[in-house]
């Protein structure tokens, strides 16, 4: 977008120019496209990217219609930091970031469409009967000293305690980001020597054993074998446990070795599953698990990593 | 550039009425404070100093609402409203929130530990959350209730939609991360908070388009602007009734009417109670603040494209409320429900459109905002080794164990259910009475039906507690220190005096009646 | 009706009703007569057991010392002129509600003066007698609290400046008798009369209770001032229903038939209290309400008609059934059924015999306290026994009681110049002088019941004091202990002399005039006074004499023998109890059960119908409430988009 | 051709956006759909701004981009916290509180 055609849309006063339809018609669909794009791909990350696309569409939008500083606030925070950010927590989140294509909630997906659809004709309908005929004043008197300044303007004074009032906005978002990720640290900092005194009395001086070992997958889900054939659990990173029962698949970690491997155990397993596996994403209180509603039967999960064992 | 420079010297500095304002920089600059203790104070200490900042601003801010009493001005370059409604709201809000925030402060129930979690990034039943000391509280509580109250301030206050939708933020946000942070129960508390935060930013998309439309049909969104726009104008106005009907959504989204409730129940429950409380009775009254200044000042003049509308929500707040709150099991889910009920009640008053209407609404919110963070305060106390027993059938025949807890809570329900002698029924009455001279005398019979059916099961609660044979294993009741047991007397205290002789606030809140345009 | 009435009574807003002076220096003491007893029995009632050895003597305090407030008033309002004897004294605001306003006030005026001495007088000589009656008793304390609230609630109820707070009173002695009658709760036969006693009063209540809303519909108030004041203006229709209403209220707390059932069982309670609330005191009550609301009785012929029908047929009944019980208490019980009844037909004469009643009220309330108490003595001398048939010679073992007694009993059948001849003579003539069939009939009824009363009462005295002793074996009569004797003599001095007092020079009708207004002497008199005064003692002599003949001369069957039917009717209450069972609890027990019927089919079909739908919607729309977010989110969008729409139409 | 087109537009992305909410399982990606709701909001109030001839629904817009970023801020922390213990964002899993 060049200064050229910005001044160029700018002279349009109350009709749009050539420039903005051909405009129009090339942005809309790319914008409601992407949209589509965001509530109908399967991956979250390419829902992500295509609202990016559609953030990027506006902001050339917003430049069509003389909303420089705008154009250029949506691009570097919306589209730059905002959608980054959103980015970045999928992919924090990205282990399952597809949606399964099983809508379980009946009658959900044709109302959703069904009301989206009508809705989009009600406002439709309801803009087009307020604004059909109406004249668009344009904004050459408003920008005469630049789109910025005049903005810069109202901000200062008209929308002053609006302004200063976001500053408690951001302040809670920082402080609620922080209360909800900072771990404050108890107790003293370890030093290498006191971590060393504490693995040697921990009763265990040598390394944990590493996941797969002896076994017959080497995923990080599947427990190394101890010499008398049963399963180490410790091999397992609590968190790759945590994980998998978390998503609701029955790990193999807590599975007697047997089942794995299909041979006899020779000897009887230790109940190690009530000790370090059970997982830690639960209070330590009894906890009333509602039973699932009937419309909801547990998901199928796609078992990626450990159902090759 | 020199141009730049040039114009930029055209700015006039906007004025602004810090004396006036102060009620509100109070508690923002309080909570401001509170930020600055959470990193500069050590850790010992930090309970002790937020939880006397907290109160000590609000107690502040309460003062400078009462030195205020009686103006009637625009502030902020217009965007801010110092009248009466505003006022007094705001003078609600800080009592209300003053019992909150010494709910919030209780540490004597939990063996040492407050409602709070220790420490919200520990996972739940990790090792890191077991380390902690039982007596760590998630300190940051507290700026964050003091953002959201200088939120739910300034909402109703709020002259144009712009700061009303800053504000809604401003109150909203610290409750999305509130609701998530209760010590036990914590997988409940955190589905709360992801709820209410996705509903709650759906509801303001709504709100949103709703402002930009009516932007677009007046051209300002400066309430007055709105109202002298609506008068007189020959323009065909879908604009106007579509962006109102998205701002209402909206609105009644925050205080919970049907069909935009659903997330009440839910948040209520999962929610750690004292943030429930603070939630119920603050966020009902500011949102209520800002309902009746949006639809009086800015659209009173088109209330007869607003009020079917709102007959129809009245209507079905109110029955489906009463109705599933019959069947409920948890008490602070019946609360909840109870809630929605009272929403719908409270919107008759707002249908009313007249003075009366405004001064009865008024009273009703305060009212009920006390009874509710009463009850939800004695919710607190009835406890088993799990945290707070919340089920119903645990709370059988509390009265024969610990008659006092019991009678209060029932006295509360009483109130809630509008029982003569309680406020509630003065609230009641008030709003009702103010609808039938504003012509909505159906709604008021379908109100009166209603509140028969509520009182089902409030006395269903009382009569479980007193005329059932305790469980064997039933909760015990906890000792409170005297943050919550403040709090219970003060929400006693309000509930009997205005029940017993409400006038004085029904006048106050008559003087306080008109609104500035 | 009523609207065009009040509207008038607005125009008038100054009705020519005489508004009492308000209190002022002693007279700001009226309210201190209700409210010392009223202390007392707060005292009793709440202090607990520490309070059992002196709690009597609060008691006896408290009334002595309303008694003493009663006389220092009495002779205040004597320093006032006639028409400025009625001191109001407005107490507080009672029911401040918005066109529903209550002022709660007292009216001190000759007529409640009376009353006020009678209660507190007599109440207190009472109160001294039970300190020896009850000496024995373990529960002292508490009977003496109930004495004390009884005495509160009695000075209300005829203090009341309006019908309202009348009624109060009118329920606290409900109230304090149920308690009383009640009193021996280990009784089986003492708990169901306090019960009887409690329920026929309900239905008379009813009756006061309809004619004060309908007063208050009618007039917008419920003052006396207001009612009598502007029953003028007021159509004769809805006077006679107030009057008959009112009638109805009387006649359940005055023992009146239909609803004189209760007082005869009311016998089981002690006997102070037999002698205070069911002779002199709370029995006439019906009497008070009927004279103080004169002024609508006036206006209301048929009302009127219907008190003196009911006095006539209840004075009769007393007089029978006073001919055949056996039990001392109840003959006396009878005939106290019997003198109200003559109180009740005096009063239904209107202003003619409004005194008179009010002076049969209090020369009964003298004699037949005095009698009761006497009764109490024999009774406790005879270890509690109440049955005539074993008694007998008492007059030599009991002198002073005897004396008490007979001097009370001369008083009764009306032998000059006891205190009776000067009232009973005064309503036979008064009947006499109503004129008409209905004057003769009445007036022949009372003068026939003179003679029966003399009868029965003389039986008594024959069948206690004379003939041989029939005690049971082991009995050892004596003479009761001053503190009871004492007061018997007080009120035996009272039978003698209260009558004639209060007649010479006609000082209580004058006393009373600015009340009740001037007895008329209507038209001329049917029979000359002179003449009707020798038929009646002529009539009273030929009772005494029947009495002594049957009974004084023959010796006493301990068993009671077979008699005739009349006998047999007026020993069973004249089927009293059997007709309220035939004509009202059969019908109201079908009645019941078939509205328990209905309420459990048809009412309660539909509330717990009405519950189930609603619990059963509650149940399904509950479901709605998935958890889902996306399910909330759906409902929102839809409601949105619902709003929106509506919003639309009703723009187009 | 009028800027109504550009409302259109933004009445169809809100539109979008919405039943996007209802769609979506994953919390982050319904986050989005709202993120897509505001953004149209903001077309809306630029076109208005047109139409109208000042700045005021520049302005406004403006707002709403920062209020959006302290909303996103807030909201991916709540949602990353539940994914933390539940090892899932999948809002479909969070549904013990019902009825």
């Amino acid at each position: 977008m060049t200064s050229l055609t910005l001044n160029s849309l700018a002279l349009a006063a109350s009709h749009m120019s050539t420039a903005e339809t051909v405009g129009f018609w090339i942005l809309a669909p790319i914008a409601l496209l992407g949209a589509l794009g965001v509530i109908f791909a399967r991956s979250a990350v390419h829902a992500g990217l295509l609202l990016g696309l559609v953030m990027l569409s506006l902001g050339v939008v917003y430049g069509v219609q003389d909303a420089q500083f705008l154009m250029f606030v949506q691009l570097i925070v919306y589209a730059g930091a905002v959608m980054s950010l959103f980015l970045f927590v999928l992919m924090l989140v990205g282990i399952d970031s597809s949606d399964s294509l099983v809508e379980t909630l009946r009658a959900q997906r044709p109302l959703a469409l069904l009301l989206g659809l009508g809705f989009a004709v009600l406002l439709v309908a309801g803009i087009a009967d307020a604004t059909t005929g109406t004249t668009s004043a344009g904004l050459e008197e408003a920008n005469a000293d630049g789109n910025v300044l005049g903005l810069a303007k109202l901000l200062f004074t008209r929308y002053v305690f609006a302004f200063e009032l976001t500053s408690a906005l951001l302040i809670t978002a920082a402080l609620g980001a922080m209360v909800l990720t900072h771990r404050e640290k108890i107790g003293p900092k370890l030093t290498q020597k006191m971590m060393m005194q504490e693995r040697v009395r921990g009763g265990r001086p040598s390394p944990l054993p590493g996941p797969g070992v002896f076994a017959r997958s080497n995923a990080v889900g599947t427990p190394a074998l101890l010499p008398d054939g049963t399963a180490a659990s410790e091999s397992v990173s609590p968190s790759v446990a945590q994980t998998l029962a978390g998503r609701g698949v029955e790990s193999v970690v807590g599975r007697h070795p047997a089942t794995i491997d299909a041979q006899p155990a020779p000897v009887e397993p230790e109940s190690f599953e009530a000790e370090s596996f059970q997982p830690e994403t639960f209070e330590a209180e009894p906890f009333e698990w509602a039973p699932s509603s009937p419309e909801s039967p547990p998901e199928p999960e796609p078992a990626t990593t450990e159902e090759d064992a | 550039m020199s141009a730049i420079v040039a114009a930029a010297g055209d700015i006039t500095a906007p004025s602004i009425e810090y004396g006036a304002l102060a009620p509100m920089l109070i508690v923002f600059g309080a909570a401001l404070l509170g930020v600055l203790v959470e990193a500069f104070v050590p850790v010992a200490h930090r309970f002790a100093a937020q939880v006397g900042l907290a109160i000590t601003a609000i107690v502040a801010a309460f003062v400078g609402v009462v030195v205020l009493a009686g103006s009637h001005s625009v502030l902020a370059e217009g965007a801010v409203a110092n009248d009466g409604p505003a006022l007094f709201i705001e003078g609600t809000v800080l009592a209300l929130g003053l019992a909150s925030i010494l709910l919030l402060a209780e540490r004597s129930l939990d063996a040492g530990g407050s409602a709070l979690v220790a420490q919200a990034a520990a996972l739940p039943g990790s090792a890191a959350e077991r380390a902690q000391p039982s007596d760590a509280v998630q300190t940051e509580a507290f700026p964050l209730a003091l953002f959201a109250l200088g939120g739910m301030m300034l909402f109703p206050a709020a002259n144009d939609l712009l700061t009303m939708f800053v504000a809604l933020e401003v109150l909203s946000l610290p409750l999305y991360l509130l609701c998530g942070l209760a010590r036990r129960r914590r997988l409940l508390s955190q589905e709360a908070a992801v709820k209410y935060f996705l509903l709650g930013a759906f509801s303001s998309a709504f709100f949103l388009y709703g402002l930009a439309l009516l932007y677009g049909y007046a051209g300002t969104v400066r309430l007055s602007g709105i109202a002298d726009a609506t008068r007189g104008s020959t323009k065909s106005d879908g604009l106007l009734v579509i962006g109102l009907a998205l701002l209402a959504v909206g609105l009644l989204f925050k205080l919970s009417a049907v069909p935009f409730h659903s997330w009440t129940p839910d948040v209520y429950q999962g929610a750690p109670t004292p943030v429930t409380a603070f939630m119920a009775a603050g966020t009902k009254v500011a949102a209520f603040g800002a309902l009746l200044r949006v639809l009086y000042v800015g659209f009173a003049d088109v209330r007869w494209d607003w009020r079917p509308m709102m007959w129809i929500i009245a209507i079905a707040t109110m029955v489906v409320g009463a109705v599933l709150a019959v069947t409920q099991t948890d008490i602070k889910r019946m609360l909840a429900y109870s809630s929605v009920a009272h929403a719908g009640f409270l919107l008759t008053g707002v249908i009313a459109a007249n003075k009366e209407g405004l001064s009865g609404t008024l009273f009703y919110l305060l009212a009920y905002g006390f009874t509710t963070i009463g009850a939800f305060a004695i919710v607190t106390l009835v406890r088993d080794a799990g945290g707070e027993a919340t089920h119903l059938s645990r709370w059988q025949g509390l009265g024969r164990r610990s008659p006092l807890v019991a009678g209060a809570f029932a006295f509360f329900l009483l109130a809630l259910a509008g029982i003569p002698l309680t406020s509630g029924f003065a609230g009641k009455f008030a709003v009702f009475a103010a609808a039938i001279k504003g012509g909505a005398t159906p709604l008021v019979v379908v109100g009166v039906l209603t509140s028969a059916i509520a009182a089902f099961f409030y006395v269903k609660v009382i009569v479980l507690m007193f005329f059932s044979e305790p469980a064997a294993d039933g909760p015990t009741v906890a000792i409170p220190s005297p943050f919550t047991a403040a709090a219970v007397a003060l929400g006693l205290a309000v509930t009997v005096v205005l029940g017993v002789m409400p006038q004085p606030l029904l006048d106050l809140a008559q003087q306080a009646a008109p609104f500035v345009r | 009706m009523s609207v065009l009435a009040s509207q008038a009574l607005a125009q008038l807003a100054a009705a020519p009703a005489p508004s009492p002076v308000p209190a002022s220096g002693s007279f700001s003491l009226t309210v201190w007569l209700v409210l010392l007893p009223l202390i007392g029995a707060a005292v009793l009632l709440l202090s607990g057991r520490r309070a059992d050895p002196w709690g009597h003597l609060v008691g006896v305090a408290a009334s002595v010392a309303s008694f003493l407030v009663a006389v220092v008033l009495f002779f205040s309002l004597q320093g006032h002129a006639g028409d400025e004897r009625s001191i109001g004294q407005h107490l507080f605001s009672w029911v401040p509600v918005a066109g529903f306003h209550v002022d709660a006030g007292l009216l001190l005026d000759p007529l409640s003066m009376a009353f006020v001495l009678l209660i507190t007088g007599v109440g207190s000589l009472i109160h001294i007698y039970s300190v020896g009656y009850m000496s024995h008793d373990a529960g002292r304390r508490r009977f003496f609290g109930y004495l004390n609230l009884f005495v509160a609630a009695m000075l209300l109820l005829v203090l009341a400046d309006g019908y309202l707070l009348l009624y109060v009173g009118w329920e606290g002695v409900g109230l304090a008798s149920y308690l009383l009658i009640g009193f021996w709760t280990f009784k089986p036969t003492a708990a169901t009369a306090a019960k009887k006693a409690f329920v026929v009063n309900r239905v008379g209540d009813v009756g006061l209770g309809l004619a004060i809303m309908l007063m208050f519909a009618t007039f917008g108030t419920t003052s006396f001032v207001g009612v009598l004041g502007n029953a003028d203006f007021v159509s004769s229709g809805t006077l006679t229903a107030i009057g008959l209403l009112l009638l109805l209220g009387a006649c359940g707390k005055s023992a009146q038939a239909p609803l004189q059932t209760w007082l005869l069982d009311a016998m089981e309670g002690p006997t102070p209290v037999s002698a205070l609330i069911h002779a002199a005191t709370m029995v006439t009550a019906g009497v008070y309400l009927v004279v103080r609301s004169g002024p609508i009785f006036d206006l209301a012929p048929d009302a009127r008609l219907a008190v003196t029908i009911v006095g006539a047929v209840t004075l009769s009944m007393g007089a029978l059934i006073g001919c055949a019980k056996d039990d001392i208490k109840k003959v006396l019980a009878a005939s106290t059924m019997s003198q109200i009844g003559y109180m009740v037909l005096a009063a239904g004469l209107g202003p003619a015999g409004y005194a008179i009643a009010i002076l049969h009220l209090l020369t009964h309330g003298f004699f037949k306290a005095g009698m009761f108490l006497g009764a109490g003595s024999v009774m406790h001398a005879l270890d509690d026994e109440v049955d005539m048939r074993r008694y007998g010679g008492l007059r030599k073992v009991m002198p002073i009681t005897f004396v008490t007694f007979g001097l009370g009993y001369l008083a009764i059948i009306g032998l000059p110049p006891f205190s009776g001849f000067f009232s009973k003579d005064k309503i036979i003539e008064a009947a006499f002088d109503k004129g008409g069939t209905s004057g003769w009939v009445l007036g022949t009824t009372a003068l026939v019941a003179a003679g029966v009363t003399a009868f029965y009462m003389t039986r008594l005295m024959a069948m206690t004091f004379f003939g041989e002793a029939r005690w049971a074996k082991g009995a050892h009569p004596h003479e009761a202990p001053s503190v009871m004797t004492a007061p018997m003599v007080v009120l035996a001095i009272g039978s003698v002399c209260a009558g004639g007092l209060l007649v010479l020079g006609g000082s209580l009708q004058n006393w009373l005039e600015p009340v009740v207004g001037q007895s008329v002497e209507v038209g001329a008199h049917t029979i000359s006074p002179t003449v009707l005064t020798l038929i009646t003692l002529l009539v009273v002599g030929g009772g005494v004499a029947g009495g002594w003949v049957v009974f004084g001369r023959r010796s006493i069957p301990v068993t009671a023998p077979a008699a005739g039917p009349l006998v047999v009717a007026a020993r069973r209450d004249l089927y009293g109890d059997a007709a309220n069972e035939a004509l009202l609890m059969r019908p109201g027990q079908w009645l019941t059960r078939w509205l328990v019927w209905f309420d459990g089919r048809g009412v309660d079909g539909f509330v717990n119908g009405l519950a189930a739908t609603i619990g059963g919607g509650s149940a399904r729309l509950r479901r709605w409430q998935t958890g889902f977010v996306r399910s909330y989110a759906l409902s929102m969008f839809g409601g949105a988009a619902l709003v929106v729409a509506a919003v639309l139409v009703v723009r187009l | 051709m009028s800027p109504d087109w550009w409302l259109y537009l933004s009445a169809a992305l809100f539109s979008v956006g919405a039943a996007g909410v209802l769609l979506r399982r994953n919390a982050i990606v319904v986050f989005m759909c709202v993120e897509l709701m505001l953004n149209a909001v903001n077309l809306t109030l630029v076109t208005f701004s047109r139409i109208n001839g000042d700045l005021d629904g520049q302005i406004i817009a403006f707002f709403v981009m920062v209020v959006a970023a302290a909303e996103v801020v807030v909201g991916l922390a709540i949602i990353v916290t539940i994914f933390r213990t539940r090892r899932t964002a999948s809002l479909d899993e969070a549904n013990l509180l019902k009825y």
